[in-house]
């Protein structure tokens, strides 16, 4: 597959508050790089991501969405994100169905002792999302930038 | 319209050397509702808050910005400061340009463009923010103790001692827990029941301390400050109230072959028992599946002997319901049976125990008295193997991957009693690793090798094999002097690795506190809020939070107790305003909310309601207890009509962050 | 069994076990019949039908109906009772409401199979020994009946009835249906090609909300689609993602709680196969978490208000076969 | 009468795509039709109608209006009409014919609405006269024939030649342009074919209907009718039947957020719909049962009161073969006709 090396893709990653979004500043405070491509939406739990975000995200123009929350079994609440995993799932199975590129979307366990892992995750996610390419199937193109 | 104002920072060099802070407030200045956007060296800083509240006061500022660090380091700072000049402080936003910004990125072109857009993203929120009242919810002044053993006498004491009413409700007939079983204690040798004892009688004694023994709680509801708790206090077939504990019935009962768990079967009790001499309450339970006249109703002599008329066989289980402000989770640990290695012959050879058997029967108040013998033949050991880490740092199902902490220690403490009270014993320890961190603990353990002449040997038993003689083959190998070893063994002692009570797991449900693989509770967190569960108001005392000696236990006991005063001082909590909550008038009150809330918050009725065609309808509608719910937004997502949405993290909020991210 | 049900009706009707009946009423053609709630023997007499052609499933009107004064008689198709059921459990109808007659399902007939043959005209349909005799305004045309069953018919799920106060006619079994074969035919395809077949059927719905408003799962209070407040409110799909928007969120909002009665395709005036869509969840629920049968009961937890520590990851979707 | 045969149409197709788009209806599915836009080879459906009905070419179900480009606190509007094409649209029948003039009504009095004005401008309308009605057709019911529809031309078949008729100077045009592919015909078996078509529509089952009973003056005999509870009882509040009406023409304008500006743009809407006409009070019609009444109300009473006695109906019987629960505004008609 060609790559265009000039495509810089809009990231969403939405992280749970008391896991991901720890893994995220704790890769922050070892200055471990990812791409600036990634922006992160701070949610209390990964149970909290409603496939409307996921969709709406994709509408306006992310080329690929990634929900970070914490292990099974370490969930803040207990049980959010065994919640996430079912919802996700079939959201992601779905999408594929539909024949949107099964690569733009993703979920990862990051604990916030995790800062290398989240820098590598999200490393990973940007080169897959770039080889894909901008997202065409599921766009809204009134919002595709001129 | 709103007025927001910018706040960017430059923390030193930390944010400013990546990215262009002073562009990040220019870019900033032009989102519609930002009235003013500034730059500062050190925003956290005194002189940095001031520039923020004047701001706030100046420009009459309706939210606030941040670009700074992680909300997880100064979101409450500001939130602080914007409250102390009048605005609500959930009208502040953060935008990490930090720890997720200048941190990671080196290019300051494509950092700044980053921090521009989360910085548009935390305006794009706080447009939406609403002003959010912290509720307040009444504390009830009582704590429960779940477990009696010295983490929970410990923590119920001190409770206690501050004033507060605590209940302990124990599951056994007596408090006290392993530690009354034990014969002595490390490192100072000092002599378990002795110490044990008076704390026992000390809160049976408090007029602040109830005493549920042979009871367990059932059903747990509510929330911090307001637990409604359901003890279920199992039949004991006496009264507890009139019961003396002269033990008379216990002389006379026919029924003498009955395992007496407290000696772990090693000798037998009557069907009418107290555990032990100074059980607390020392009041006698009649066991049913022994007792002649609970199974076919022919006997009676207990209830014949009693002068006082305790005995009460058609006792039923009761129920009671009882409110707490504070939960404190003590149920402790038990040793793994060892039966699964079957290296170790523990299932065929009577002369293989575990080290808490070892306790027993080196006890007074013991099976033998206090003399240690063997158990099979009831003669002196001459040598004694001790095999450490049974069970413990174990990667296979048999075991448990942790190290149990107190084996090494406590086999020391056995060695060198052992070797004090019968020198013509040689003792064999075969270890892993000696692991004796702790006050006086490693001096402990090199007393029992230099002092007491204990054969510590680093290496494995790989099979002990009783043999026909009554000894008991132990092959070994010494792992530094890469040797076989076969040693003649009297008797051989498994430290076998503790593991939490099993009534911890359904607990931990009723509680919804969190659990580690091991079923050990975890806490709020491993550092700093190490006796706390992440439940608020459900603290952990003692080995159910982990492995502990008994300092450690008392100590976090003491900690626990000190948790719970603090909620229990207090009239009443601030509770977190993050909360779920329900529209009625779209809610349809199908449940799917109410099935994924963990902390049961939700709750449903039947409401009236003047629909739109003016007619009134009764209609089943969600509404959410904002004491209870805990903000994670489960139920926000199972509601697929967005009746039920998240203060501080709406649909709406989140979607105008998306929006502005991919903008 | 058409006569047999009024004349249980009008006995349910007259010793006040019921004091209305919930049924279809005849129309103009053969083939135009109108849910109805009829109140007297007499007008049971006049209009009551159920043939071949009587597809609707009545268990939604019953929410409201379940609400009003006394209590409604309902007849239930096998399909129609999991509806029911499913209502009962979402607290939407009230039991005691209502009494459940278990009538015998289909297969129906679905008369735009008929028109799909170039037949027009139609006034008349009967089945004669499994060959339908069409009276037309331009002469008598014939076809056979199995050509004319109705999508949601020729995948039947079970010929039981999960829930009733009386049966009529023989209960039958759960059957052992061909549903997930087209599924899995679109699951075996590439991405493009799913790509391309779903633009092209949703590229025509032109947004009536049919589907969503004869289902019976969608029984919101207020819709999203219609909350201005939900930011994701729409009257159109102004653009090809809102189709897609429309359609995903709908089906993942009734996953674990659409029992497949198979009305959003039926109604669909552009006839897209929606209900594949809600097989699909169908079908990665009971190959993921276990079979689940939504409206099999009242009492047992949906997949999706479920979980277990061991389920699997997101990551299976990614790990299926080549894009 | 100048005509083409039936097998050299795709020529003439061909020749009017070169110069402008044009739109015929295709089957997409057997007797399932849509119009498309023309590209060669495409065979024009032989269905009596399509599912959609043709006011999409003059009314399309969503329309930009406007864009405003925002920047910070900038805003710039953005003109972005795209209704100046000519185009042709082939095909149409009687009803939806008698649907457009209907739709002026609307449209075309004052205010003028410009889009739909300038679409009306733009297009010629090609129509196509009924051999083989349905049973749900009632189109002569409001006075349409359906064997000599409107429009700009009318085309009649007789199964082997279409044969051309201009009716408008716009049409007149048109067939000039297409005229070196015409030739004069004998349309002695059209008149047959015609006459054959009539015996049927005669003998349709929805011939006898009348609405001798509705009209402008109408209003109280039926507004407080007690028959609208049962009829608008199993009524499932969806869009269906105004969204295939010919005539249906209510709309709703909304502001979409690109990311980077607004764009203005309007859609269909349905007075069925619970948030049809929602105003900040909530919504003035509080029951299906009102919702109902209105659309039948309006077609009926309301539209002939403000439109000269005409109704807003053409009788395409749409609604009748496409409502899930076949609920129509025959069934209303006839329940509410005073005998």
């Amino acid at each position: 597959m060609q790559v265009n090396n000039d495509f810089q893709p809009v990231i969403v990653a939405f992280c749970c508050n008391w896991c991901s979004y720890a893994g995220a500043d704790l890769s922050g405070t070892n200055r471990l790089n990812y791409p600036a491509n990634v922006k992160i939406i701070r949610v209390p739990c990964s149970c909290r991501v409603n496939p409307m975000f996921i969709l709406r995200a994709f509408q306006k123009g992310a080329d690929g969405v990634i929900i970070c929350g914490c292990h099974p079994g370490d969930c803040h609440y207990t049980s959010g994100n065994y919640y996430t995993r079912r919802r996700i799932t079939l959201l992601y199975s779905m999408l594929d169905f539909l024949g949107i590129e099964r690569n733009r979307t993703r979920l990862e366990w990051v604990s916030a002792a995790e800062g290398a892992k989240f820098a590598a995750v999200m490393n990973s996610f940007v080169d897959e999302v770039k080889k894909l390419g901008p997202n065409r199937r599921l766009e809204d193109l009134r919002c595709r930038k001129q | 319209m709103q007025r927001i104002g910018v706040f960017v920072c430059h923390c030193g060099t930390n944010i400013a050397a990546t990215v262009d802070v002073k562009a990040v407030a220019e870019a900033l200045s032009h989102e519609p509702g930002v009235v003013i956007s500034q730059d500062y060296q050190y925003m956290c800083s005194e002189s940095g808050q001031d520039l923020v509240k004047n701001a706030i006061k100046e420009h009459k500022l309706t939210g606030v910005v941040v670009c700074s660090c992680s909300p997880r380091m100064h979101e409450n700072t500001f939130r602080k400061a914007a409250a102390s000049v009048g605005l609500n402080p959930y009208l502040v936003e953060i935008a990490n340009i930090r720890e997720q910004c200048s941190w990671i990125h080196k290019d300051i072109a494509s950092a700044t463009d980053k921090a521009v857009i989360l910085g548009k993203a935390a305006v794009a929120k706080v447009h939406l923010n609403a002003p959010l009242t912290a509720g307040e919810s009444p504390v009830v002044k009582r704590a429960l103790v779940i477990g009696g053993g010295i983490a929970g006498i410990q923590t119920a004491l001190d409770i206690a001692e501050a004033g507060f009413d605590v209940d302990i409700v124990e599951k056994e007939p007596t408090i006290g827990g392993k530690m009354a079983q034990i014969d002595k204690t490390f490192p100072t040798l000092d002599c378990a029941a002795c110490i044990l004892t008076p704390k026992m009688v000390e809160a049976a004694q408090n007029e602040h301390i109830t005493i549920h023994s042979f009871s367990e709680v059932s059903d747990v509801k509510g929330f911090v400050g307001n637990f409604t708790v359901t003890i279920k206090k199992k039949a004991r077939y006496v009264d507890e109230t009139k019961c003396t504990g002269c033990g008379l019935c216990t002389e006379k009962c026919p029924m003498k072959k009955v395992p007496n768990e407290f000696n772990m079967g090693l000798d037998n009790r009557t069907a009418v028992y107290i555990p032990f001499a100074q059980a607390v309450p020392k009041v006698a339970t009649i066991d049913p599946n022994y007792c002649m006249m609970l199974k076919n109703g022919k006997c009676g002599i207990c209830s014949k002997v009693c002068s006082v008329g305790a005995i009460d066989y058609k006792q039923t289980d009761r129920f009671i319901e009882q409110k707490y402000g504070a939960i404190v989770v003590a149920t402790g640990f038990n040793p793994i049976k060892p039966d699964k290695y079957n290296e170790f012959a523990y299932s065929i050879c009577p002369d293989v125990v575990t080290s808490l058997e070892l306790e027993r029967l080196m006890n007074a108040a013991g099976p033998n008295g206090g003399t240690l013998l063997r158990p099979s033949d009831k003669t002196h050991p001459h040598t004694i193997v001790f095999v450490q880490c049974v069970g413990s740092r174990c990667d296979d199902e048999k075991g448990k991957p942790y190290c149990s902490k107190i084996c090494c220690m406590y086999t020391a403490k056995h060695a060198m009693l052992i070797r004090e009270k019968y020198p013509d014993t040689e003792v064999y320890v075969f270890y892993i690793d000696v692991r004796t961190p702790g006050k006086n603990f490693d001096e402990f353990y090199r007393r029992a090798v230099e002092q007491y002449g204990v054969h510590y040997i680093k290496g494995m038993v790989g099979k002990v094999m009783p043999r026909s003689d009554g000894k008991i083959d132990v092959q070994a190998s010494d792992l530094l002097s890469n040797e076989q070893l076969h040693i003649n063994a009297d008797m051989v002692v498994l430290a076998t690795a503790i593991e939490p009570d099993k009534t911890a797991r359904p607990l931990a449900t009723m509680l919804t506190t969190q659990m580690d693989t091991n079923d050990f509770f975890t806490e709020a967190h491993p550092k700093l809020r190490p006796v706390e569960s992440a439940t608020a108001g459900i603290i952990l005392s003692g080995a159910c939070q982990g492995p502990k000696d008994i300092p450690e236990t008392v100590a976090q006991a003491s900690a626990a107790a000190a948790k719970a005063i603090g909620l229990l001082v207090k009239n009443s909590i601030t509770c977190n305003p993050c909360v779920a909550h329900s529209d009625e008038l779209m809610c349809n009150g199908c449940s799917s909310c109410e099935k994924v809330c963990p902390y049961g918050a939700i709750t449903y009725q039947d409401k009236e309601f003047r629909m739109p065609d003016r007619t009134t309808a009764v209609r089943r509608v969600a509404s959410v207890n904002p004491a209870v719910c805990q903000g994670c937004g489960a139920c926000t997502v199972a509601c697929p009509s967005g009746a039920m949405d998240l203060n501080g993290f709406s649909n709406s909020q989140i979607m105008a962050e998306v929006d502005a991210i991919c903008k | 069994m058409q006569e047999a049900m009024i004349k249980r009706a009008k006995e349910l009707l007259a010793d006040g076990t019921v004091n209305r009946v919930m049924g279809w009423k005849k129309g103009e053609f053969a083939y135009d019949i109108t849910p109805a709630v009829f109140d007297t023997a007499e007008e049971l007499e006049q209009d009551f039908v159920c043939d071949d052609l009587t597809q609707a499933n009545v268990s939604k009107y019953l929410i409201k109906e379940s609400r009003k004064e006394g209590r409604i008689l309902a007849f239930l198709k096998p399909c129609d009772t999991y509806s029911f059921n499913q209502l009962i459990k979402e607290h939407r109808i009230i039991r005691e409401n209502v009494y459940v007659i278990g009538i015998p399902g289909g297969p129906k007939i679905d008369v735009e199979k008929i028109k799909a043959k170039g037949i027009t005209g139609i006034l008349s349909v009967k089945n004669e020994d499994y060959t339908l005799k069409i009276e037309t305004i331009y002469g008598t045309e014939t076809m056979p009946f199995y050509e004319a069953i109705s999508g949601k018919c020729e995948s039947c799920k079970s010929k039981k009835h999960v829930v009733y106060d009386e049966l009529m006619g023989e209960e039958g079994d759960v059957l052992d249906s061909n549903r997930f074969d087209m599924v899995e035919k679109l699951e075996n395809m590439t991405a493009q090609e799913r790509y391309d077949f779903w633009r092209g059927e949703l590229s025509k719905c032109i947004r009536c909300n049919a589907c969503r408003n004869v289902c019976p799962a969608c029984t919101c209070e207020s819709c999203v689609f219609d909350n201005p407040a939900s930011g994701i409110s729409q009257k159109a799909a102004a653009d090809s993602f809102e189709e897609n928007m429309f359609h995903i969120i709908r089906a993942f909002h009734v996953a674990g709680r659409c029992t497949d009665c198979g009305e959003c395709s039926r109604v669909c005036p552009q006839n897209i196969p929606l209900h594949l869509l809600n097989r699909k969840f169908i079908k990665d629920i009971n190959s993921l978490y276990g079979e689940y049968q939504a409206g099999a009961d009242t009492t047992s937890r949906a997949p999706l208000t479920d979980y277990k520590a061991d389920d699997c990851e997101p990551s299976v979707v990614h790990e299926r076969g080549a894009e | 009468m100048l005509k083409i045969a039936a097998s050299r149409l795709n020529e003439l197709f061909d020749a009017i795509a070169e110069k402008q788009t044009l739109y015929i209806p295709v089957d997409r599915e057997p007797n399932t039709a849509e119009y498309k836009k023309y590209e060669s080879g495409m065979t024009m459906s032989s269905a009596l109608n399509t599912v959609r009905s043709a006011k999409d070419f003059f009314f399309p179900q969503t329309e930009n209006l406007a864009e405003f480009k925002v920047e910070g606190k900038s805003i710039e509007v953005k003109d972005i009409r795209q209704e100046n094409e000519d185009f042709v649209v082939f095909g149409v029948r009687a009803c939806d014919a008698r649907s457009f003039s209907i739709l002026d009504k609307v449209f075309l009095s004052e205010p003028v609405d410009s889009f739909y004005k300038n679409r009306r401008d733009h297009g010629t309308i090609v129509t196509m006269a009924c051999t083989k009605p349905a049973e749900t057709c009632f189109c002569t019911v409001f006075g349409i024939d359906p064997t000599v529809p409107e429009g700009d031309v009318s085309v009649f078949s007789d199964g082997e030649n279409y044969f051309f008729l201009d009716r408008t100077e716009k049409g007149t045009e048109f067939v000039k342009s297409v005229e070196n592919f015409l030739e004069e015909g004998d349309a002695a078996k059209l008149a047959q074919v015609q006459e054959q078509a009539r015996s049927v529509i005669k003998k349709l089952p929805l011939a006898g209907l009348s609405t001798d009973s509705f009209g402008g003056d109408k209003l109280n005999e039926h507004f407080n009718s007690e028959k609208w509870a049962e009829l608008s009882e199993a009524c499932i509040g969806c869009g269906t039947c105004t969204f295939v009406c010919p005539t249906c023409q209510c709309y709703d304008i909304r502001d979409f957020d690109t990311g980077h500006g607004i764009k203005r743009f309007r859609c269909w809407d349905s007075c069925m719909y619970s948030d049809f006409t929602k105003m900040a009070h909530g919504n003035p019609r509080t029951s299906q049962l009102e919702r109902f009444r209105q659309r039948f109300m309006h077609k009926l009473v309301y539209f002939p009161a403000n439109n000269d006695g005409e109704f807003g109906c053409v009788g395409c019987g749409r609604c009748l073969a496409k409502c899930p629960i076949s609920m129509n505004i025959v069934k209303v008609m006839k329940a509410l006709e005073v005998k």
